[in-house]
């Protein structure tokens, strides 16, 4: 159920990171509600539920209705949380949050666990490889993809402080710790500066943080100083960061466990050819589904690894 | 019940005031439910506003150039009673305020009877209906919240409604408020899976503030729901979903009075009301002419308003 | 009915040697429905192939190391029935054959049983189930039809396979073939909107080729059904939707056998069979222990897989 | 109801030349089926229905139902057709579509109309301004968003033709002719160019091709001269097209009826910084919901004019 590490300390998933981020700050939350679709053992609303089982609603295997009832506790002044795995949220209950959150602007908070292939076993059914194309496709909704267990923590206060709908992606596989000392500076909108370099930056969310770091190191054995971004918020998307990365270094690699089309890959070309254009490179999932297997094979056969990131650089580099 | 026990709000009377056109009549919608009975105003005077609200559907649509009168049509018995009729509780000045009832159109596509209702109520003026659908209106083509204050729910895409409704009803048991949650459905509308979702949820929690109206008009936008998709009768599959349920004659306001009086005093989860009406009530022998008994999503054009106006007179 | 008069398949004899261990057995799917009553193999028969398919259940899960055994154990009794007791006409060898009768597992976490009962049809080998949920195996964590032939709709999003076998009855229909459709979902999934969009459906076109059986185990994901969302009972609001229903005791493979009789004897529209069973039924002494009679979605750890052995042989 | 026709003739709107076509080819496509969500009259599937009403099912107002009635259709050889508002389709439908349409590769045939701001009154819970996105989010879907009424009828071949799902977007309002001898060399995935230039490339689909050209019209006038490429195929995308474009005439604008977020103009920024960066502007909705109001004041306040088009081309000028 674990990814590679690398050189890092495997820690928690960022599921189970929000779970307790979530059960703390309800305490001192009364508006914070949980609206869940049968699987909060899954999402880990489940310690929410828990703690104040008054406040958290279980209404079955019924995402579209599961949406808007978390939309109407919103519009009748709570802060739901309305979780399930990120492809039955996003994709069964799209035009519910279209068009009874995002369009109103309702202050729901989106929770999508399980995201990207890293599931590993249950297989494509289950992995959500599109979600943050649909939610960056909902004007108005935050979406942010948080890469280890401090940011997410970070990530959920984040998420409640803020007043309008948000999405949260999680991943079910424990994941390298990022932050060894908390992310106290994390802020919407503000990508993180992990590593500093001039030769080309890497843009990564979620997973593909610590991925982006093992190619750095690699990459930085062999002389070259990559440039690492956390892209925790994939919208509002941080332009001020890509236009600097673009100016400063002119290479851009931007790696995410999501499908090529939508992604954060597609928000940053975007800043950078109406910036600052120069060439990029992208590493995700492509354009197809996965397959059921065991994590590690997954993203090696999916080719979300450092050697991918580190193939990625090269190749910018002998062009230019 | 507690949330009776609870119940104590009084709307201030000097609400009456906002909109001229409401001194008209004596029906409004700020009377405590508790004294309903009391001092609600009689049928006939209902029967009026009702009127009154008819013929502005005819003339924002007419205006408009679109819009859906025949499903406002059916359904202005229903939104009459509940604003004027003593069973909801509001205050246009105060549209947020929390121990308010809620009116979710779930079929929003047939705004204009809500905007002709709530300018009858007073939340704006009257003359604002005329620009319903124009660009800059918050009178849109279907109910945007956000734009247009009163509004509980931004719809249009059919389905959503009763799932809201869900929610604000949780969220005021929550809160221990005294308000009711009013949610109207088209019967093509009950076709949406979502509303069946909704339905079982309502009765896991045993939601007595909600209570769902079904505009059962026998039509929707390719037919009648009989031919595109049967479902009637609605009372036995609701009931079968643990729900109270009665069927009414929707078109009648003594019968939609007395269905609401049933509805609201039913303790023991959610309820429902299957509004038997017709799609075009109150124009009907204009639609018959034009050879259309559903009519759906046209305005009248100005010669045929002209005709119906006077069927409204 | 015309579909019925139309059915003249038989399935060729020969396809039974696909599998060797097939058989040791003599139930087979390759039954002529119409001679059915005469040819079918003994209710004790068909439970020695369910006790075969059960423990194939508990050593796939058990070497994939996850997945849902329990949600697999309460389906087998009809699963079994319907492949191996002459109520679906199908040929591993063609796959594609227009007339072959359709299974759709739309609670489709519950593949093993399917894995299970497909390899002993012959579909494949019996070797193949313990490559379950790993890299490279057609054998997926949710059925996957684009890479293992035989399955009939790749599922895995709860609610989606009822609308399918819709899809797959109209066109039988059209292309005036034999075929019936057979839908398998979960109590849980019973939660979706969709299956009842298509439970709706299906009475409108009266597909009298449809059959879907609930699998009632009485628990989803995070608890009882009867907590996390009752629907129960079922037979009264699918009736009420104008489905033919019955209710059975889904683990007894005698009223399985009666009613897939019954349902598949029903020609005025589609047929509902609510299979009460036990989530985990043929392994219950081993999860009682455990104190979890949901036990959803997880695989026997390798000491308690023996001791479930142990109980089928 | 009409836009802008610039000096361009009106011609049908797309979702008319679609019904008609439909029509036509059903007659000699036996295993082409329709599937309706009470939408026909809108859509215009209902003259194939009239036509063949053996043929034709119409589920109600029931998305998710529709579409996974087409995947059991298509599953047992038919071809649907299933249609409703680009809207209802793609949002309300759209995990019926990821897992039984597009995940098993099933030949159904979704067609979106409605698509855009231009349909005008009704307003935005009517609007599909995502679809495109969401399209392009399903691995192995063929999407289509036809210029003209010639165009449209030429896709709604190619579709049929297609083995595979293919999503083809349509409008509601009438639209100028653009193919007025018809649009025999429409292909699937190629982009057609429409106008020669080498000063800068416009990329546009559906509405926004007559407002390319109008646009184009305007700055020949002025001296500069642009090319403009009706890329009717969002995916697979002509990226041949796109890599000229880009080494020829180093300025792209894109514009399109749909939010910036995952759409025409999206995809091309990813071909465009992997193959040869230029700078580029785009021309779309942006992350908003429109409103209500008359077709021709909503694309005029939500910034889908030629004169944008035109604004967007001299900044990228002055830029360099
Ligand atoms: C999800 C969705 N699908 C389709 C439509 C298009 N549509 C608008 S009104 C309508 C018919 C509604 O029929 P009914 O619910 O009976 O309402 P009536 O107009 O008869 O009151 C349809 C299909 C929609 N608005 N939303
Ligand atoms: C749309 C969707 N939502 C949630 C899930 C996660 N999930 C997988 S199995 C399951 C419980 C299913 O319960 P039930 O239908 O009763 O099947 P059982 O396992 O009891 O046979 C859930 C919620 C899913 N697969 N699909
Ligand atoms: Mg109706
Ligand atoms: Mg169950």
């Amino acid at each position: 159920m674990a990814v590679e590490a690398g050189k890092r300390k495997l820690g928690q998933a960022t599921r189970d990171a929000f779970g307790d981020a979530l059960e703390r700050l309800g305490a001192s939350r009364p508006e914070v509600v949980t609206v869940d679709g049968d699987v909060g053992n899954s999402t880990r609303t489940e310690k929410f539920a828990k703690a104040f089982p008054d406040r958290a609603f279980n209404v079955g295997i019924a995402e579209s209705n599961m949406v808007g009832v978390a939309a109407g506790l919103a519009a009748a002044g709570k802060t739901p949380v309305a979780a399930s795995f990120a492809c039955f949220l996003m994709c069964n209950a799209y035009d519910q949050i279209r068009m009874s959150v995002a369009f109103p602007g309702m202050n729901v908070k989106l929770v999508g666990s399980h995201a990207g292939i890293s599931i590993g076993e249950d297989g494509p059914s289950q992995m959500g490889i599109e979600d943050v194309a649909l939610a960056c496709s909902l004007p108005g909704v935050v979406v942010i993809v948080p890469a280890d267990a401090a940011s997410t923590e970070a990530a959920t206060a984040a998420m409640l402080d803020h007043d309008g709908p948000v999405y949260l992606r999680l991943g079910r596989a424990k994941v390298p710790v990022i932050y060894e000392n908390g992310c106290e500076n994390f802020e919407i909108g503000k990508a993180i500066r992990l590593r500093d370099g001039n030769d080309a930056t890497i843009i990564a969310n979620g997973l593909m943080v610590s991925v982006a770091l093992d190619a750095a190191d690699e990459l930085a054995a062999a002389g070259v100083n990559v440039r690492v971004l956390d892209m925790h918020t994939a919208k509002p998307i941080d332009e001020d960061a890509i236009v600097a990365a673009a100016k400063e270094t002119g290479r851009i690699v931007v790696a995410e466990e999501h499908l090529a089309a939508g992604g954060l890959g597609s928000l940053v070309a975007q800043v950078v050819t109406r910036t600052r254009p120069v060439p990029m490179e992208y590493v995700n999932v492509g354009d197809r589904y996965a397959e059921s297997g065991d994590p590690e094979g997954l993203l090696r056969k999916y080719g979300l690894t450092s050697a991918a990131i580190v193939a990625a650089i090269r190749k910018l580099e002998d062009e230019g | 019940m507690a949330r009776r026990a609870a119940f104590s709000s009084v709307a201030p009377m000097d609400r009456l005031t906002t909109n001229p056109e409401i001194e008209t009549l004596p029906v409004t919608g700020r009377i405590n439910r508790v004294s309903a009975q009391k001092s609600r105003p009689s049928i006939d005077e209902l029967k009026q506003k009702a009127q009154v609200i008819r013929r502005h559907i005819v003339r924002m649509t007419t205006e408009a150039g679109s819009g859906h009168p025949s499903s406002s049509m059916s359904a202005v018995e229903v939104v009459t009673a509940l604003h004027f009729g003593g069973f909801m509780n509001y205050d246009p000045k105060r549209p947020d305020w929390n121990e308010r009832d809620r009116f979710i159109l779930s079929k929003g596509h047939a705004c204009p009877v809500l905007y002709a209702a709530m300018a009858e109520a007073g939340y704006f003026s009257t003359d604002e209906l005329l620009t319903l659908r124009k660009l800059g209106s918050p009178l849109e083509g279907h109910p945007n919240m956000r734009r247009l204050p009163g509004i509980e729910a931004s719809t249009g895409s059919l389905g959503q409604g009763l799932s809201l409704g869900v929610g604000h009803a949780l969220a005021c048991r929550l809160d221990k408020l005294p308000s009711r949650v009013f949610v109207m459905l088209g019967d093509g509308e009950m076709g949406e899976g979502q509303v069946w979702e909704a339905i079982a949820s309502a009765h896991k929690y045993r939601l007595n503030n909600l209570i769902a109206i079904i505009d059962q008009n026998g039509y929707q936008q390719t037919g009648a729901t009989k031919e595109v998709l049967d479902l009637t009768p609605f009372d036995k599959k609701v009931e079968s979903f643990g729900w109270h349920a009665q069927t009414i004659a929707g078109n009648d306001m003594a019968a939609v009075v007395e269905a609401l009086d049933k509805a609201t005093s039913n303790d023991a989860g959610p309820s429902l009301i299957v509004s038997q009406t017709k799609k075009g009530y109150g124009i009907l022998p204009v639609l018959e002419e034009e050879g259309d008994l559903n009519y759906h999503g046209k305005p009248l054009p100005p010669e045929l308003a002209k005709k119906a106006l006077a069927l409204l007179s």
